[in-house]
């Protein structure tokens, strides 16, 4: 029984992160109908705001350490970040120590405007552009901004913590425990998603998107600038796949090509969901993370060796062979 | 000739210029000199040119007539490769019986996918082949390590039971790959002053049957079959109400097109008999989809291009280091020198991805019909200047308007 | 008996009887229409008769055959040719390919892995596929990318394209929908060419008046999804059911 | 600065013709040249295969960074490093057989593909005479094999499994680096040491070929002293969370957790075991215990924090205090500024090796380096099997070290490493808990984990 629990909360931990970057991939896909390949770079860049932000915070200069010596037999010198000269001893530490919470505050106008720019810039001149050129600009863009990142971060795994109060475990029922992080990652996700949808739901912006997406031709008709309103998603999209990487980095340790790790998966997600259907990309997301849990279990890969390998893709094919259009899908959207 | 109009039949005599001279056209520079870097006339390049030519054309058949994006196409390939290097683990070291199987299974393994695949159109086809090839990828590369080798990749042994043909050779060594004795990794070479030219027999091979294959795509392109895929492409309500059937033109596309990957596949494990399982990842799929759409979807010639373009990106890029930067530059002062060197080296060796991506992104913006209308650019500005003979690429690729 | 026959066809959606009960016959080489308001079930009948829906009780044949249960591109086979509302061509392909693909279809039925042989060398198809283009005045079009012509221009592509399959019958949804008055005069006269050229089956649907009475011998009012009335121009005209129907309730 | 210039092969070869004329075609496996690549110049070219892109590029990077003072030091540049303390005399610094060493370099993208393209561009293009690099098992093996064929030396990077000296050995293969079995052998006894004989094991595997290996020599040596396996589960080489493979560990009664992963997996395994608590946990009246069997420098330092008191093995740490290591350490460090990884200091010593037995051979043949390479059938002190014959040398980090004649596999030492609790700088992860000697990690060429393989006949390439 507890087994069973800890998958489930496990699969919505996945799931949150999946649902994230298919909700923004689906205001993507929806109200601009681009198919963006560099959605998962976007995340990637979130989850280096976080690195950034560790690293700034931690700049230091050299101090030498009496007595000891490095591995070359100079003296050993060691960093002092300038936070704690300013700050003090205590109140430095914190604040390094809090610095990925901390980073949704950099993240967040990094990513609207990193959004803005790719809007822009780039992306606002495939709009007309047949669906093979726009994953071909996307792509290549996903490319050069991870391989950006590589140049100055390098291809390991740099590590992100989270906050001393908020790692370890959280008692969540008697004799069950649960990481205090990806518990506050899934209530992060269930507050953005949210939040999201709210925006869409009940202000005036989001009820004049939200028709765009349906018939854009006729709101234009209306003689509303549809195009600014469809900049500044994308850079909602932008920032909420950010935030998904930014939170994402104490889970596991952010490296450049996380980005293309969830970049398949994140389509699959979307496309169960239902092109063109948010409600369907979160539903989706926290179903395939769901279901992926329960086919890590032994019971599952002793029952059929390899299901563990390839749930998702299964049940993305069955989804699909048996609703069309996917969980939720509408009629008409990227089918041709 | 042979069936072709005069503008194909020209484009094929081109490319067949093409490939018999490559050894040529492939190594400009002289051995010795520091530009030799960017020769790329070695049989192993030529060869694989010549097999994601072949790739990229079958793929071009179903995506650039149909416009059904398949997103799984290396899975084709991987399963010719394995087929092929079963046939030699267990019948014969002749690579002909080798490739033929791996054009059957990978058009039956075709058929299967695209059978239940094809029920769906745009993106949700495009995300069907990808969840198929991704199970084929992590199954060959687990559960199913007995068949595929897994991790390592299928590959002879000396202990290779082989029916029709010796387990190993008479020095000991493992059998090499043969079309009737021929062995694919001879090679001649040839000095020419400060060049040297080397004809390998694999690579002569491999362009022939991409020859062969080009000359099929052009039929095909040409063929009432042809001209049905695109309109599918175009309409296929319309088709529906004339009385015609989408779904088995698809499906023969799609099956033809798994055929060219088998045969690709079948190929390359015929030039190096290994058979690895990240052929079939998704990334492998992509590569097909981006070598097409960067040499122009839907023409003939512009896949071959593609192709070509990002496998000459990924071999010679990616080996050229800091030391030969500082040869080219060697003439400068020393400080410039390093200024140059790290102003380019960010792009070469282990940067070749970020030029790759770059080069994606320029040639999508301003060339939207990929590298064939740059080839049509360069040709029309070539006749704006007093009607000069434009090159033979350019050539080539103003035959394409129209497809 | 006619060429096409429908019997007592249903069909529901939900709640909502969209045609309850519904009798046709079209008579061979005639004129047929079928009018009524919006919502009348006409959109809905015809989707039946195309195989696009299939009916939840009733049946419908054509030429003796019965089209339930089959798909477009075999009914289409059977002899049924449709023109859409708005013009349904092969945007990407050339005019004279637009006509070749009817002009395959008739001879080599739903498939055929015609895969090596090229275009240029089927002498007959190119034939009848020009002498069709010819027909409608659109041969010197013959290399223009479909979507490049003029709305009237598609229209007229789109007949040719049917017409060359030399079907039993022609189907058409609203072929005037949104058109001005110039343009529906137009079609009205290609129509009328066409009759008078061909034995043919007209089948139209249409909401106009003016079309309807223009061209057509035998007229089926439809109203909640059922016939009210069928007969000649002349009776429909001033019918009471009809303009019941049309105004809704009696002054 | 030096321009590094590639001899590229038969430049000059069978009188190759002057000007402009033709040449007469000579075929390429009958040619005059004795064997394949044979250098002709005053240079000779290596080929150095490791990952650039990808997920092992930092490790690829440290690798080519060996390979690059190994090429200085073999060309009399720089401070000589491990040369002057390299037990073997026969290198001069100047060059190999005094012809200069040049290098190429490729990206083997940790695929086995992309890896052997490479190299075969730097046999047929480059005409390399000798491969080295790499950082995984696949990767190695598919080069071996390539190598083999095309009669060029292998001299493997970082490759761990027990396949690439077992059922896939060739004989134009070598490895210096150490592998699974020996692994778990060194491991053993300091596990129980510090952990007891009495503990319930927990494995976590990566799902492909070096993961199964790896997994089958730990829990052979571990059942061996007395632990319980209580489950072995095999994860997607492509998961990134496996919080879905932890849960479950956290209530099946084993106390000890070990994670059969490498690079990124490892990180991120090691890292979501760490926050689920299993570190703090208390089980069977023990505390819980995670084993992380193979690492390096760089995962280390990837999963941060997490490393600490984690035990695992190394082939080699820069901080011992041996000679050859401070030599080396000194020179990498003194160039580069941060000490090197084992996987630098594998392939520092395998060129080096070679280069030697080059030297010895008085040529480049292949077949006259795999005599070389096999050595004059002396044997290791302490170990006392029939196989224990080859080349034995000293003074490259490991202590004395046997390349054994049967299946081209280097005995030596094994380091137990731990992360460090308390590191003084960013370099300084990892302490050596133990270095076990040989003879424990000693096993026979045809130990079962190992079987199946057929060294066959070097090959020349001609």
């Amino acid at each position: 029984m507890d087994a069973i629990l800890l998958q489930i909360l496990n699969g919505l931990d996945k799931g949150s992160a999946y649902a994230l970057i298919a909700l923004g991939l689906t205001l993507i896909f929806g109200t601009l109908g681009v198919v963006n390949f560099a959605h998962g770079a976007l995340f990637m860049i979130g989850a280096f705001c976080a690195v950034t932000l560790q690293r700034l915070l931690s700049l230091s200069h050299q101090v030498e350490v009496p007595g000891q010596v490095d591995f070359l037999g100079n003296p050993l010198m060691a960093d002092v970040p300038y936070v704690t000269d300013w700050f003090g001893e205590a109140t430095g530490n914190a604040i390094i120590d809090w610095s990925v919470p901390l980073a949704i505050l950099l993240t967040i106008p990094v990513m609207l405007l990193v959004g803005y720019v790719m809007e822009r810039g780039l992306i606002k001149h495939f709009y007309k552009r047949p669906h093979a050129d726009q994953i071909l600009v996307t792509f290549g863009l996903a490319i050069v901004l991870q391989e950006i990142v590589k140049y100055y971060y390098g291809a390991n795994p740099i590590q992100t913590p989270a906050p001393e109060a908020l790692s370890g475990v959280a008692q969540v029922l008697p004799g069950v425990v649960y990481p205090i992080w990806r518990i506050v990652y899934f209530c992060f996700a269930a507050l953005i998603i949210s939040g999201v949808f709210a925006f869409l739901q009940f202000t005036t912006f989001g009820m004049v998107v939200r028709a765009g997406m349906a018939d854009r031709e006729t709101v234009g008709l209306l003689g509303i600038d549809i195009d600014k309103r469809f900049t500044f998603m994308f850079g909602l999209a932008a920032a909420v796949a950010g935030l998904a990487g930014v939170m994402y980095g104490p889970i596991n340790a952010p490296n450049y090509h996380m980005g293309m790790d969830f970049l398949v998966l994140s389509f699959v997600v979307v496309v169960v969901g239902g092109m063109g259907s948010l409600p369907g990309a979160v539903l989706a997301g926290f179903l395939l993370g769901i279901l992926e849990s329960f086919a890590s279990t032994t019971w599952a890969t002793t029952t059929l060796p390899g299901i563990n390998q390839i749930i998702i893709y299964l049940v993305a094919i069955i989804i699909l062979l048996t609703r069309p259009r996917g969980l939720m899908g509408r009629k008409g959207v990227m089918e041709d | 000739m042979l069936g072709l109009n005069k503008k194909d039949t020209n484009l094929l005599l081109v490319v067949l210029a093409l490939t018999m001279l490559a050894p040529f056209i492939l190594n400009p520079f002289p051995t010795d000199s520091g530009l030799a870097q960017f020769n790329a006339g070695y049989p192993d390049l030529m060869q694989r040119f010549a097999i994601f030519g072949i790739f990229a054309i079958g793929f071009n058949i179903l995506f650039g007539l149909t416009g059904y994006l398949s997103f799984g196409h290396a899975a084709f390939l991987g399963v010719g490769s394995y087929s092929a290097v079963w046939m030699f683990k267990l019948l014969s070291m002749n690579i002909l019986p080798a490739i033929i199987l791996s054009v059957i299974i990978a058009g039956l393994f075709a058929l299967v996918i695209g059978y239940v695949s094809l029920r769906r159109s745009g993106i949700y086809f495009s995300i069907l082949t990808l969840a198929f090839a991704q199970m084929s990828f992590a199954l060959a590369y687990s559960v199913l390590t007995p068949v595929t080798n897994g991790e390592t990749g299928l590959q002879l042994t000396l202990s290779d039971p082989r029916i029709l043909g010796s387990s190993a050779a008479a020095d000991g060594s493992i059998p090499v790959t043969n079309l009737f004795g021929l062995e694919m990794r001879s090679a001649w070479d040839m000095a020419v002053g400060p060049w040297t030219f080397t004809f390998s027999a694999g690579y002569y091979f491999c362009a022939i049957v991409l020859l062969v294959a080009f000359y099929l795509s052009i039929r095909i392109f040409r063929s009432p079959f042809g001209m049905m895929l695109r309109a599918i492409k175009s309409n296929q309500t319309r088709l529906n109400y004339t009385g015609l059937n989408p779904k088995p033109y698809t499906l023969a596309a799609f099956v033809i097109s798994g055929m060219y990957a088998g045969l690709a596949g079948g190929l390359m494990a015929a030039m190096d008999p290994l058979a690895g399982a990240e052929r079939m990842q998704w990334t492998a799929s992509g590569e097909v989809v981006l070598m097409t759409i960067l040499g122009g979807a839907g023409t003939l010639i512009g896949p071959v291009l593609g192709a070509g373009m990002i496998k000459y990106f990924e071999n010679i890029l990616s080996k050229i280091n800091e030391s030969v930067l500082h040869g080219w530059f060697a003439f400068m002062p020393d400080g410039l020198e390093d200024f140059f060197v790290a102003i380019v080296y960010p792009f070469v060796g282990k940067g070749w991805h970020l030029t790759l991506g770059i080069l994606f992104m320029l040639v999508v913006i301003f060339l939207p019909g990929g590298l064939v209308e740059g080839g049509q650019r360069i040709g029309a500005a070539f006749r704006r200047k007093g009607k000069k003979a434009g090159g033979a690429e350019a050539e080539a690729a103003k035959q394409q308007p129209g497809e | 008996m006619g060429i096409l026959e429908v019997k007592g066809v249903n069909k529901r959606f939900g709640g909502l009887q969209a045609l309850g009960d519904v009798n046709l016959s079209v008579e061979e080489n005639t004129v047929h229409a079928i009018i009524g308001p919006n919502g009348a079930g006409k959109s809905t009948l015809l989707n039946c008769l195309v195989g696009k829906l299939i009916p939840d009780s009733g049946s419908v044949s054509f030429a003796g055959q019965s089209v339930l249960g089959r798909t477009p591109h075999e009914i289409n086979q059977m002899g049924i040719s449709r023109v859409f509302q708005t013009p349904e061509i092969f945007g990407d392909l050339t005019v004279y390919e637009n006509t070749m693909i009817p002009c395959f279809a008739r001879r080599d039925g739903t498939f055929k892995l015609n895969a090596i042989g090229s275009v240029g060398s089927q002498t007959d198809i190119r034939d009848q596929a020009m002498a069709m283009l010819e027909d409608v005045n659109m041969a010197d079009k013959a290399d223009v990318h479909a979507a490049s012509l003029s709305r009237g221009d598609k229209r007229r592509l789109e007949m040719a394209m049917c017409l060359a399959q030399e079907p039993k019958m022609l189907l058409l949804d609203e072929p005037t929908a949104g058109m001005a008055r110039a343009d529906t005069n137009n079609t009205i006269d290609l129509l009328r060419e066409i009759k008078e050229k061909r034995d043919i089956t007209i089948a139209i649907i249409e909401h106009d008046m003016h079309v309807v009475f223009s061209l057509a011998e035998r007229i089926t009012v439809l109203a909640q999804g059922t016939p009210l009335v069928e007969d000649t121009p002349e009776n429909i005209k001033g019918h009471p059911k009809v303009q019941e129907a049309y105004l809704g309730g009696h002054g | 600065m030096s321009t590094s210039r590639f001899t590229r092969r038969g430049v000059l070869k069978t009188g190759a013709v002057a000007g402009a004329g033709l040449a007469l075609p000579t075929m390429f496996t009958s040619r005059a040249n004795a064997y394949v690549n044979e250098p002709t110049g005053d240079t000779v070219t290596l080929g150095f295969n490791v990952p650039q892109s990808g997920p092992y590029a930092d490790e690829g990077a440290d690798e080519l960074r060996a390979f690059e003072l190994a090429v200085e030091h073999l060309n009399g540049e720089g401070d000589g490093g491990m040369l002057n303390t390299f037990s073997s005399k026969a290198l001069k610094g100047n060059g190999i057989l005094g012809k200069k060493v040049a290098y190429v370099t490729g990206d083997t993208q940790t695929k086995s593909d992309a890896a052997r393209a490479s190299a075969k561009s730097m046999i047929e293009k480059d005409g390399a005479v000798m491969i080295s690099g790499g950082s995984s098992s696949g990767v190695a093996v598919a080069v071996q094999g390539l190598c083999q064929e095309a009669g060029v030396i292998f001299m493997a990077g970082l490759t761990h499994s027990n396949d690439t000296t077992g059922k896939d050995k060739k004989a134009n293969g070598f490895r210096h680096f150490f592998d699974a079995y020996m692994s778990g052998a060194a491991l053993a006894p300091v596990l129980k040491n510090e952990y007891g004989s009495d503990r319930r094991a927990y494995h976590l595997t990566a799902d492909y070929t070096w993961g199964w290996t790896q997994q089958e020599s730990i829990q052979a040596s571990t059942e061996a002293l007395g632990w319980e396996t209580v489950e072995n589960v095999l994860t997607p080489l492509a998961a990134t969370d496996f919080s879905s493979y932890i849960a479950p560990v956290l209530n099946s009664g084993a106390d000890v957790l070990v994670l059969n992963h490498y690079g990124g997996n490892m990180v991120n395994s090691l890292t979501n075991a760490v926050q689920f608590g299993l570190r703090d946990k208390q089980v069977n009246g023990k505390n819980f215990e995670i084993v992380v069997p193979l690492y390096s420098e760089l995962m280390a330092k990837g999963a941060g924090e997490n490393i600490k008191g984690i035990l695992g093995s190394c082939n080699w740490q820069w901080s011992l205090q041996d000679e050859g290591t401070k030599a080396f350490v000194k020179s990498f460090g003194t160039k580069y500024g941060f000490p090197p990884s084992q996987a630098a200091h594998t392939c520092y010593v395998q060129t080096i090796l070679y280069a030697d037995a080059v030297e010895r051979a008085g040529t480049f043949e292949p077949c006259a380096v795999v005599a070389a390479l096999e050595g004059d059938g002396s044997s290791l002190e302490g170990v006392d099997s029939a196989s224990n014959a080859g080349l034995v040398f000293d003074g490259l980090g490991n202590g004395p070290t046997l390349y054994r004649s049967a299946d081209h596999q280097c005995f030596k030492d094994v380091l137990v490493t731990k992360g460090k609790e308390n590191p003084t700088s960013e370099f300084d992860l990892l302490e050596v808990v133990e270095v076990t000697p040989v003879d424990q990690v000693w096993y026979e060429p045809d130990h079962p984990m190992f079987a199946g393989g057929d060294l066959g006949q070097c090959n020349n390439g001609a």
